[in-house]
């Protein structure tokens, strides 16, 4: 009965977003605050709200995705079902504080609210150790990075004098502050993320449920950074040199990422570093400096949100039916295609998703990713290293993006050649792969619950790319298309001829992970056990001392007492022989 | 002329004091302290405090001395020379000694030094008389309660002739109540 | 009306405690706990009502943007404005006065005193310690309310001394005698090191009061704030040295917290919450009133080396909690670490820092007080604390527990929205921006490590949530006895869960309070 | 006659005293040389009585009252040194050692 309550709250909370979101279409930016307080002299805390065209989109990006997770979700999750919904909600809630927050600490609190809800949501599953550890990695990860962003508030708040959002750059400011504000604030920004330095935990969040995955960790968290960097946009942009780190970051993250996708071996890993890399592609857009970046990088997070949130439901679907995502698992089942023909609804959607994500033309993912290309060839144009880099990079990343889906889509919905090195990797024809076939006829469509948002989505997807107005420039569009079917290709003859060539490297994901485990964790660890020793041992001996050497003086005062009267009489002689002295010393 | 009975009187106490002190026999010792005690009833008399110094001839050396005396047969103190009379703590004692005597001498001499003692005429014991029950009665009666409450505590101590120590009661508990008994 | 308020606030634990040992043993256990709830209730009413009506008297309202104060100097908050005020001579030979005065800053403490020890009493109507004895357990900590209610009233320096001793002998008792009954030497150990350490600090700190009285002839904190203590060295430095240190052991900065986790492994559920809750509270109000306003240049000079102590204290206080096994030491740790933070916050000398300090304060009392009563029902249920015996998978055992367990885990690692944050927030930011007098570079670079004590905080309670709430429940069958969370311990936790969300969500009323020091 | 003759003659026999009551094994020489100590009190109250020669006679009616004190003290020390010699069978101050600390 809870459950059912939380369900319609959590579908009506965010259809209400979404609702906002058309009301406030229209209407031009407006701020209001709530009472507040003053502390110190100079510093005025309030809860303040501003909407604007930025806070309409992402309301309604927020509101969309939410919703199709919230009705999925109603088909999806069995245990818990009321926590799950609750957190997901507050989730929801916490996101909007973030996206109509006027207030930096009102944003951070949506902020950290946000890290808080992923962190309970991937450890739904708490029973399975991979879900308590992912949750854990998420949590911390993002925790270490909101460290920085807070100190980030500081600089920039005490620099302008007001933690108010629409007020920050009004004052005169040195640059090299304003520099060191806003690398602070990309610190919190490419934690939150998953940005290279602190990407290890997007991949390792895959074990919470897979609407989860899809809200938080395709469209909504990962993007609040994107949003936050376009909100404080005009500071970024004066910020020179925290615009190229930004661009470096960016630009290593997508190779990074999609050279990592390529190898990954579970259907939402793979998805998984692709948002890592998509997520790239955008603030690769953003670190461009011009409008159009902007625009780009905003249009490139809206398809991002649709088709991301859409694979991510599909795996939904296929780990439900089948149990697991792992390839070596979905081999069983992809003998004769029988995933495409027993899902044929997961089947086309999962396609237009892939294909949106690959850059397919006539998709969404096509025209957000040609308009991130714009922007960065029209930068490189005007001589600006940044561009060419930025152009570069998009254009490898899209050819790698197209290997990946290519190569996702043919394993599942095809075949799922040997994986060399896989666990308990067969051959094609082994004996043994047929003995244990599980019957598929087991397998079926998902209930409708679950399919009307996919849907929902899949228009979302192959349609999105029109709502920006199609202004195509032939020249990129052709370039891009190229650069997809030559990443498509490879993927085409290496899964016909069955093989799976994986670099040890890659699969590893360049060994980041254990090196941060050996780096960070066991030393603090040992420090934490060393602290706790020298508590015991060295403080707590210097109590303990003190305790003991009373014990011993009074231990030395009892020999005093002989028991012989004369010495006591004399030990009083003595002494008011010694007090006379003293008297007649004093006294002189 | 009374300077001089004094000088006598008082030296002879000192050389009585000394040795009473460092006598080897200690019924010698008592002795001694009959002598010392005279002395000092000789310096009484030079300062023309006859009552005192008869009171003091009459009560010291007639009373505490013999009970002294008393006390010592009842110890059964050796009539021969002890080796050692003195504990170790004796030249350290010594020392005590003679330091304070410098400091109160020298308090003494400092506050003193000069004043003189007027000759005074024949003292009476009329004086004292009215003085003791006259300005002083309230403390004679105390006095006279403790002086009784003294003896009373002297006799109920030494009453009970098998007073042992409260240890050794446990140890012979049995011999007690028989001694006890005996003793009735 | 308010001083009679104030004096019944103050009086009535004491005399309630008194009537409680009066009564026979037999009606005094059976009625006890009803009569301390009962006298808790109607305390913690009269509080709110004095708060309200001091309130009332200088309406903190409210303004926008311009502060119609006009630029104050970076003054220093923590001098005493009176509002209820109540002066009688008490000793006269040594001019001491019975002065009890309440402002800004005490009033929300006090209230805190008594909302925590009305809980303890309402929890103690159900669930006692094994060893029973309630009469004299309520009746000892009523004492400790008037003992804790009358430091933060007091404004005579011989007063608070007095009134701060006074809460140690029944802590003591109630640590040694309904400690944990599985290990009389060490609650023993832990009863004595408790008292000693601190009879030892406050000894010091008395010390520092008779020096401050030999400069200016006066005990009184009114006069004593209009009129401070010049000189940042020489005997004000040797002051405020003095007193920083017999302070620093009753909020255990980090040489002298070894106290802390020994007495609250070993203390009762109820001793431990009142123990963190609001005798911790008593060293930093300490500092916040006497040492700022009274020796302001001295606590100057000793600022930077208090604010390396604190950040010390965060390091090690998150680091030992990460290597702790039992349950009760851990949360005790997390304590030290906490009161490490609000030292700094004192250290800082800023507007805001102190702010921070005396937010993080209520927030600290609440929500550790939270987290005591939930490990208390943790070790109730199991009879033990240590991690190991307890077991995983508390989720699917103690559904609720582990819930509220959670929450007041994040509560308590600063999670914005709740209480914990705006304390450690504002902390931060008067770190970053200190009194103009102090070396602004130290105080970054101590901002930074507090940051990183920040993320080692989240770490532990994140270990402990893991390590405790989540495992495979297949593992770890329920114990026998393992009932969920009864309806008194709902009624107990409710207050402080609902306050946590208020202070977190709205913290403005209360920074406001501070606003008008 | 110079006061300080008698002043003088006291303190000699009061630290003569002190010595006898430090240095001396026997109980009973203990107390005899604590009369000493006694009597050279006495010398002083005299001599200051006969300085101020006021005709009151203080002194002299103090020293009467130390001597009545004397004896009554003298009755019960020889008293206890009785009960001490049955107990212990000597009189020897060294070698009475009960009241150490075990």
């Amino acid at each position: 009965m809870i459950a059912t309550a939380w369900r319609v709250v959590g579908v009506g909370f965010s259809l209400l977003v979404v609702l906002a979101a058309a009301l406030l279409y229209g209407v031009d930016p407006q701020q209001t605050s709530s009472a507040g307080a003053m502390i110190g002299e100079d510093f005025w805390f309030a809860y303040e709200f501003r909407t604007d065209g930025l806070t309409v989109l992402m309301l309604a990006v927020v509101g969309v995705v939410s919703t199709c997770v919230q009705v999925y979700s109603i088909g999806y999750v069995r245990e818990r079902i009321a926590s799950y919904t609750a957190i997901v909600t507050l989730f929801t809630a916490a996101m909007v504080t973030v996206v109509i927050s006027d207030n930096l600490f009102l944003l951070l609190i949506g902020w950290e609210v946000m890290g808080a809800c992923s962190y309970l949501l991937i450890g739904h599953y708490w029973e399975r150790r991979d879900a308590r550890a992912g949750a854990m990695k998420a949590f911390l990860m993002t925790r270490l990075a909101d460290i920085p962003f807070l100190f980030g508030i500081f600089v920039l708040g005490v620099g302008y004098h007001t933690f108010r959002i629409s007020d920050l750059g009004s004052g005169p400011m040195e640059p090299h502050t304003l520099t060191a504000g806003t690398l602070l604030l990309l610190v919190g920004v490419v934690g939150k993320s998953a940005q290279v330095p602190l990407q290890t935990w997007l991949p390792d969040a895959m074990p919470g449920p897979s609407p989860v995955s899809a809200l938080i960790h395709a469209a909504t968290m990962v993007a609040a950074g994107v949003f936050l960097i376009a909100r404080l946009y005009d500071l970024f942009v004066e910020a020179h040199t925290t615009l190229t780190v930004l661009a470096v970051v960016a630009c290593v993250t997508m190779l990074f990422a999609a050279s990592c996708a390529m190898a990954a071996v579970e259907v939402k890993r793979v998805l998984a570093w692709s948002t890592v890399s998509q997520l790239a592609i955008m603030f690769a857009g953003l670190s461009l400096g011009t409008h159009d970046g902007r625009h780009a990088a905003l249009f490139h997070l809206m398809t991002h949100a649709a088709f991301k949130g859409l694979l991510f439901l599909c795996a939904g679907v296929l780990l439900h039916q089948v149990g697991s995502a792992a390839f070596v698992v979905l081999r069983r089942y992809t003998r004769r295609g029988a995933l495409r023909k027993r899902m044929p609804v997961t089947f086309v959607t999962m396609t237009i998703g892939l294909a949106a994500l690959a850059g397919v033309p006539g998709f969404a993912g096509f025209f957000s990713k040609d308009s991130v290309v714009e922007a960065a060839w029209e930068t490189a144009r005007d001589g600006s290293t940044v561009g060419w880099i930025v152009l570069v990079s998009v254009c490898v990343t899209a050819s790698m993006t197209a290997f990946y889906c290519v190569r996702l889509w043919l394993w599942i919905f095809f075949r799922t050649p040997a994986l060399a090195g896989a666990v308990g990797a067969f051959e094609d024809d082994d004996p043994m792969a047929d003995l244990e076939e599980p019957d598929a006829r087991k397998l079926h469509e998902g209930s409708w619950l679950m399919l009307a948002p996919m849907i929902l989505l899949t228009v979302g997807a192959a349609g999105l790319g029109y709502t920006d107005g199609v202004h195509l420039n032939w020249a990129i569009a052709l370039i891009t298309t190229v650069l997809a079917i030559l990443g498509a290709l490879p993927a085409y003859s290496l899964w016909h001829r069955g093989a799976d060539p994986r670099p040890a490297l890659l699969e590893h994901e360049y060994g980041v992970d254990p090196a941060y485990q050996r780096l960070f964790v066991v030393p603090v660890r040992w420090l934490a056990k060393l602290v706790v020793g020298g508590d015991r041992d060295v403080i707590g001996a210097y109590v303990r001392a003190a305790g003991r050497t009373g014990v011993l003086a009074s231990a030395g005062f009892r020999k005093l007492q002989t028991g012989n009267v004369q010495t006591y009489l004399t030990a009083a002689v003595v002494g008011v022989v010694a007090l006379a002295i003293l008297a007649g010393v004093i006294g002189s | 002329m009374t300077t001089a009975l004094f000088s006598i009187a008082g030296a002879v106490a000192v050389v009585a004091a000394v040795f009473v002190v460092t006598s080897r026999r200690i019924v010698h010792a008592a002795l001694w302290l009959v002598v010392a005690l005279g002395g000092v009833a000789g310096c009484f008399g030079a300062l023309h405090a006859e009552f005192v110094a008869l009171v003091q001839i009459l009560v010291y050396v007639g009373a505490i001395v013999v009970l002294v005396l008393f006390a010592l047969m009842l110890t059964k103190a050796p009539t021969n020379p002890l080796p050692n009379v003195t504990t170790g703590r004796s030249p350290f004692a010594a020392v005590v000694a003679a330091v304070l005597a410098l400091i109160l001498g020298a308090g003494v001499v400092l506050a003193f030094g000069n004043e003189k003692i007027r000759p005074v005429t024949a003292g009476s014991a009329q004086a004292v008389g009215t003085q003791v029950f006259k300005t002083w009665v309230l403390p004679f009666e105390v006095l006279s309660v403790l002086l009784l409450a003294a003896l009373i505590g002297a006799i109920a101590l030494s009453q009970r002739p098998s007073q042992t120590l409260p240890s050794q009661k446990l140890s012979e508990g049995s011999d007690t109540v028989s001694s006890s008994g005996k003793e009735d | 009306m308010s001083q009679s308020l104030l004096i019944a606030l103050v009086a009535i634990p004491a005399l309630t405690a008194v009537v409680l040992w009066a009564l026979p043993v037999v009606t005094g256990e059976r009625v006890a706990a009803i009569v301390g709830s009962i006298v808790s209730g109607l305390l913690l009413v009269g509080s709110v009502v004095l708060w309200w009506d001091m309130g009332r008297l200088h309406c903190p309202c409210t303004f926008v943007g311009t502060s119609t104060f006009g630029p104050l100097p970076r003054t220093l908050p923590g001098k005493l404005s009176p509002l209820v005020d109540i002066d009688v001579s008490w000793i006269p030979s040594l001019d001491v006065r019975f002065h009890l005065a309440i402002d800004g800053i005490s009033m929300p403490l006090i209230t805190l005193t008594t909302l925590l020890v009305f809980v303890c009493c309402v929890y103690s109507l159900k669930i006692t310690p094994r060893i029973g004895r309630v009469r004299s357990l309520i009746a000892l900590l009523l004492v400790i309310e008037t003992g804790v209610i009358g430091t933060f009233a007091a404004a005579d320096l011989v007063l608070f001394f007095v009134f701060f001793e006074v809460v140690l002998i029944p802590m003591w008792l109630v640590i040694d005698i309904w400690g944990d009954d599985h290990d009389r030497a060490g609650r023993r150990r832990a009863a004595t090191t408790f008292v000693l350490m601190t009879v030892f600090g406050s000894a010091l700190m008395l010390l520092g009061f008779l020096l401050i009285h030999r400069q200016t002839g006066t005990f009184d904190l009114a006069f004593l704030g209009q009129h401070p203590l010049k000189g940042g060295h020489g005997i004000p430095l040797a002051a405020a040295v003095l007193i920083a240190v017999g302070l620093a052991v009753k909020m255990p900065l980090w040489p002298l917290h070894i106290w802390l986790p020994d007495a609250h492994a070993k203390a009762p559920t109820v001793g431990s919450v009142l123990l963190a809750g609001v005798l911790l509270k008593l060293g930093s109000y300490g500092m916040i009133r006497i040492l700022l306003p009274v020796l302001p240049d001295a606590t100057a000079t000793i600022a930077p080396y208090l604010a390396g102590f604190s950040v010390v204290a965060i390091i090690a206080g998150s680091l030992a909690c990460l290597a702790q096994t039992d349950v009760k030491r851990l949360i005790a740790y997390s304590s030290v670490g906490h009161m490490g933070f609000i030292g700094l916050g004192i250290a800082t000398m800023s507007p805001e820092g102190l702010n921070g300090a005396l937010y993080a304060n209520l927030a600290h009392g609440i929500i550790t007080g939270l987290l005591f009563f939930l490990a208390g029902a943790i070790k109730d249920r199991h009879d033990t604390s240590d991690l190991r015996t307890i077991g995983r998978a508390l989720y699917a055992r103690l559904p609720r527990i582990s819930g509220l367990l959670t929450y007041a885990c994040l509560a308590s690692l600063g999670l914005p929205g709740l209480a914990g944050f705006w304390g450690e927030m504002l902390i931060l930011l008067g770190a970053y921006h200190p009194a103009d007098w102090l070396p602004r570079s130290t105080f970054i670079v101590l901002m930074a490590i507090a940051g990183l004590g920040a993320v080692l905080t989240a770490a532990y309670f994140l270990r402990l949530i893991r390590d405790l709430c989540q495992g495979d429940p297949a593992e770890y069958p329920a114990t026998a006895f393992a009932v969920d969370l009864s309806r008194i311990e709902l009624v107990t936790f409710a207050p402080l869960v609902l306050l946590t969300v208020v202070l977190g969500l709205w913290p403005f009323t209360l920074l406001n309070e501070w606003w008008v020091v | 006659m110079p006061l300080i003759l008698p002043l003088l003659l006291a303190v000699v026999l009061f630290c003569i005293g002190v010595y006898g009551v430090l240095a001396r094994r026997n109980l009973i020489t203990l107390l005899m040389s604590f009369e000493l100590m006694l009597n050279a009190v006495n010398l002083n109250l005299v001599a200051f009585d006969a300085w101020h020669a006021d005709g009151l006679a203080t002194g002299q009616t103090l020293a009467v009252f130390v001597i009545t004190l004397a004896a009554a003290e003298i009755g019960l020390g020889l008293a206890i040194v009785l009960l001490l010699f049955r107990g212990h069978g000597h009189v020897d101050a060294d070698a009475a050692r009960d009241l150490v600390e075990s």
